[in-house]
């Protein structure tokens, strides 16, 4: 069950054609395992917004997840999409695309592996993830809480005797 | 006439570990209450039914066992209590991943809890960024727990039969007495534990939220990785760790709690009680600053001649926060794992893996060999070439300082000689099991210093697609490791010798 | 209750363990250390080899916070010493010592200090006891 | 004056031979009967009675005559001891003065302050004696090699509380001593004739050797 979200965005990403031009497209695990070669290279990259947007001043940091890690994406805010939906827990975020510098050690923020963004591009919404739970594990935990307190008492009684 | 009956030894022992199950269903209320409060409802479901269940577990040994609940345990079934109590309750706090399917198999559940209470910080989690406030909390908690110990978190609640607490608390690799009772030590652990935690969220949130976090998720991810820093822990909410926050304050502030969580319990108790020279004497103290000078100038040389980092300041977040990280035996992260494989270089990974190993102060939350043993065994080589210098006639005490004038004695370092080698022998054939699975040297001495040490840093060997036996020798070393060897020794002992036969 | 003992003789090893199982926290003073055997083995509490009568090693075992202090060293002067360090000098609430004089009773109490004799005891209880019994007869 | 010493070992011995030398009565309370026995061959027995007994028990105590003594010197080898039986002396016989010798010179301050009037520590004694010789050997060794008889020394003015509340000109030090410098906690002064000495200062003198210590002798005396 928990693969679905990730079958979907890699479906997404073989599926999807990118649009920023003949560049090629990159996987998260690509682009650190080559970043050496890669460094400050335009590269395209694919996947789903997740956590927060942490805004600093005229730009924003978005963490782009293809599934496998999450890569930082340095965005200037008039590129991002108003309504950006961001994955959280039983929600898919927006899957973006995004074209930009790798830096393999960012001079400008500390050496962090980053992506700095010269064209965003939105291709598909996020949406709620729609997941059956069982709810008879609220039973059993019922039962079981209850035999805990009788046990408890019983416990608590024995040690009023032996007192 | 009465005769008395021989008893039997499993039934005290059963009764104790009731207890520390309890404890462990107990701390799954906290969990339970902030998936409730964020309306997750199959987490909250999960976490009520295996909280429910871990205390009945508990419920049921200390009914067996209590009967013979004052009967005198000796040293080694003392730490026969707290080995088991850590098997029994990693497999019972493993169910909440289980069910919750946060993991993929009851093996990884295991391993995560493992990594969580060892304070080790490797995880095997899946999706972590889509992972629920409840299971993080668990995460977080679980490493809370760790770090302080989860014998002495029982202890605290222990008010009558307490002539075998200490036997018990040194079972959990602590033998620090900030008081004479051990009730009353691990009370004091607590205390001081529970003091750090509400400065700590305080300024973590604070920081979370300067990072950018809007205020409800400053909270919790403040929250948390403080918990996770002073467990010198390692589990961040995302999977990016800390570098998911972007921010030079973050990690700063980050890199002081486990700082300060690294140190011995005892020196914080000094300390707080008022004797703060004991900072500049206390012999871990000057033990870690020295080994982190070598080492850190090691691993500016190693970076330095690959040019990995651009400027001081990518460097002072990158390298030193990592070396710091490694040291504390805490395993933030502020790069990918596979980075330090690709870009780092050999000099600065053999720097960090020595670090990993090094480790801490003891009683402390931290991992590794140990600051006082480092200490201990630099100042017998020490006054070992002294004697030689010395007439023979000559009759010689030496000391060290640690918090009070300690005589350099024989069985103090015999004990700091055989743990070490123990760590030693732990380190390598865990390199070595790496290895055969295929793995180059470094990566494979890198990950088992990270899990001998109950550091955290990955250099990418840990993921859900490693062999299975790997991931049990890895539990195993981090159990180990956190024990301190001694307690897990008796455990398989008493087991072979039919303990739970008779 | 922080308690110090000074003095692991048998009756001192008794109180350790009576303490210690009731959960105090106790620290037990003895200048010889083949006494501490006494002791079971992982006493929960806090032995200090040292000369109980030595501030520093009173300061050791924290009398400066100490609840109470009972002195039951084999020696009787020892004892005194102890006691009067404790309650005049460091101002311990409860200060106990065991005597085996009892002549000196009169000068000690008017020092404040609480002092028992258990040979006097002993002798007490046996003769009440028996006197007891032939009365019953 | 009737002298009870508690502890007949050597420094109870020395002590009552030097003591009877100035006409003193002496009791000596001894637990040990070979060291009685030297006592009793080796002491004039007109001046010294010598008592076998446990110098820190009541009933042996008053059997020495502790109510015809006038000052209690315990000497025994042990600080607990000797405590014991100059609180005894004092608070149950009634004896004007104490004296106790302490081994642990820690103990001093604890003895004071349990009542014992005088408190002597041999190991302190001597603790002070070496702490000032090893400062000012070096400069007295560099002084001597230029003149046999001018010495520096170094005197605490508590011991001689007359000197202060008095400028120095009014001190009548004698001729052929100068205070050439006063040292009052971490700062040293040079001293004019207005200068008043307190309690805690230090002065260093400088002198031929023979009047210092006569001076020294003065000070102590007053």
């Amino acid at each position: 069950m928990k693969k679905i979200p990730l079958v979907l965005i890699l479906s997404l990403l073989c599926s999807n054609v990118v649009k920023a031009g003949t560049l090629p497209t990159y996987t998260s695990i690509e682009l650190i395992e080559q970043a050496k070669s890669l460094n400050q290279t335009e590269v395209i990259y694919q996947g789903e917004v997740i956590g927060d947007v942490l805004f600093r001043g005229e730009q924003a940091w978005l963490s782009v997840s293809d599934g496998v890690n999450a890569i930082a994406v340095y965005v200037p805010i008039q590129l991002l999409p108003e309504d950006l939906a961001l994955g959280r827990y039983l929600y898919t975020g927006d899957i973006i695309s995004v074209k930009g510098i790798l830096h393999r050690a960012c001079q400008n923020h500390g050496g962090d592996l980053d992506l700095h963004v010269s064209y965003l591009e939105r291709t598909s919404l996020g949406y709620p993830q729609e997941r059956e739970f069982p709810e008879y594990i609220w039973i059993i935990g019922g039962v079981f809480s209850g035999i805990a307190l009788i046990g408890a008492n019983y416990l608590k009684k024995r040690h009023e005797v032996s007192e | 006439m009465v005769i008395e009956k021989p008893v039997k030894r499993i039934y005290p022992m059963l009764y104790f570990i009731g207890i520390i199950i309890v404890v462990l269903g107990c701390l799954q209320l906290v969990p339970l209450v902030v998936s409730l409060i964020y309306k997750e409802r199959f987490i909250s479901s999960i976490f009520l039914a295996t909280a429910s269940f871990t205390i009945l577990v508990g419920e049921g040994l200390m009914a067996i066992g209590y009967r013979y609940r004052s009967t005198k345990l000796s040293f080694g079934e003392g730490t026969v209590v707290a080995a088991g109590a850590w098997l029994l309750g990693t497999m019972l706090c493993a169910l909440p991943y289980y069910f919750s399917g946060s993991c993929l198999s009851f093996i990884d559940s295991c391993f995560d809890v493992m990594s969580g209470l060892t304070t080790t910080g490797l995880c095997l989690i899946q999706d972590m960024d889509h992972l629920s406030n409840g299971i993080n909390m668990w995460r977080q908690t679980l490493t809370f727990t760790g770090g302080q110990g989860m014998v002495v978190l029982a202890l605290t609640f222990l008010t009558k039969d307490q002539s075998n607490a200490y036997k018990m608390y040194v079972g959990e690799g602590k033998d620090e007495k900030l008081f004479p009772n051990a009730v009353s030590t691990a009370r004091q652990i607590w205390k001081i534990s529970i003091f750090y935690l509400i400065i700590g969220t305080v300024v973590m949130t604070f920081a979370a939220r300067s990072a950018g976090l809007a205020w409800d998720r400053a909270f919790l991810h403040g929250m948390w990785v403080y918990m996770s820093a002073w467990s010198t822990g390692g589990f961040a909410p995302m999977s990016q760790n800390i570098l998911y926050y972007h921010s030079s304050l973050f990690e700063l502030c980050a890199v002081v709690f486990f700082v300060i969580g690294s140190l011995n319990f005892a020196l914080h108790h000094a300390v707080l009680s008022g004797r703060v020279s004991e900072i500049r004497k206390n012999i871990e103290t000057i033990t870690f600053t020295i080994s982190f000078i070598i080492l850190s100038s090691l691993v500016t040389v190693g970076l330095m001649k690959n040019n990995v980092y651009p400027d001081l300041l990518a460097f002072l977040r990158k390298g030193l926060f990592h070396l710091i990280s490694g040291q504390t035996t805490t395993g933030f992260m502020t790069v990918y794992a596979k980075q330090f494989y690709y870009e780092w270089g050999d000099i600065a990974l053999v720097a960090m893996t020595i670090a990993m190993l090094l480790g801490g102060s003891a009683c402390s939350t931290a991992g590794g060999f140990k600051a006082l043993r480092i200490g201990v065994i630099f100042e017998t080589f020490k006054t070992e070439v002294k004697k030689l210098l010395l007439p023979e006639s000559r009759i010689v005490e030496y000391r060290i300082h640690h918090i009070k004038e300690m005589i350099l004695s024989d069985s103090l370092i015999r004990s700091s000689f055989l743990i070490v080698t123990a760590y030693l022998v732990t380190f390598t054939v865990g390199t070595l099991i790496t290895l055969l699975f295929g793995y180059p040297l470094t990566m494979a001495a890198f990950e088992s210093a990270s899990v001998t040490g109950n550091v955290g840093l990955s250099i990418g060997v840990t993921s859900t697609s490693m062999p299975l036996l790997l991931k049990i020798t890895y539990i195993i070393m981090m159990w180990l490791g956190r024990l301190e060897f001694m307690s897990i020794f008796a455990l398989i002992a008493f087991i072979l010798k039919g303990g739970l036969k008779k | 209750m922080f308690l110090i003992i000074a003095g692991c003789t048998q009756v001192g090893a008794l109180l350790v363990k009576k303490f210690v199982d009731t959960g105090h926290n106790v620290v037990v003073i003895d200048r010889d250390k083949g006494n501490f055997d006494y002791l079971e083995t992982g006493c929960n509490c806090l032995m200090i080899h040292g000369m109980p009568i030595d501030e520093d090693v009173l300061k050791e075992a924290g009398i400066e916070r100490a609840d109470a202090l009972i002195a039951v060293t084999a020696e009787d002067n020892m004892n005194i010493m102890i006691s009067q360090i404790a309650k005049h000098l460091y101002h311990v609430p409860h200060v106990m010592m065991q005597a085996n004089h009892p002549e000196r009773q009169a000068v000690l109490s008017a020092k404040g200090l609480h002092m028992i004799c258990p040979i006097a005891l002993t002798a007490d209880h046996f003769y009440t006891s028996l006197l007891q019994k032939e009365n019953s007869i | 004056m009737r002298i009870m010493i508690i502890g007949g070992g050597n420094v109870g011995f020395y002590l009552s031979k030097t003591l009877i030398a100035s006409k003193h009565k002496i009791m000596i309370i001894e637990e040990n009967p070979t060291h009685c026995e030297r006592l009793v061959s080796n002491l004039d027995s007109k001046w010294v009675e010598v008592f076998l007994g446990d110098g820190t028990e009541v009933n042996c105590l008053r059997d020495a005559g502790i109510h015809h003594a006038d000052v209690l010197i315990a000497v025994t080898g042990y600080d607990q001891n000797n405590l014991v039986a100059c609180q005894l002396a004092k608070d149950y016989f009634g004896v004007k003065k104490t004296i106790a010798r302490v081994k642990n010179p820690k103990n001093i301050r604890v003895f004071e302050k349990l009542g014992v009037d005088s408190v002597i520590s041999s190991t302190e004694s001597i603790a002070n004696v070496i702490n000032q010789e090893l400062e000012w050997n070096d400069v007295n060794k560099l002084i001597r090699e230029h003149s046999s008889s001018l010495r520096l020394r170094e005197v605490q003015v508590r011991q001689a509380p007359w000197l202060i509340h008095h400028p120095l000109k009014d001190l009548g030090i004698p001729k052929g001593i100068i205070i050439i410098a006063i040292l009052r906690r971490a700062q040293a002064i040079i001293p004019s004739g207005e200068t008043i000495l307190q309690e805690e200062d230090k002065i260093i003198l400088w002198g031929e050797e023979q009047l210092i210590s006569d001076f020294l002798h003065i000070l102590s005396a007053n």
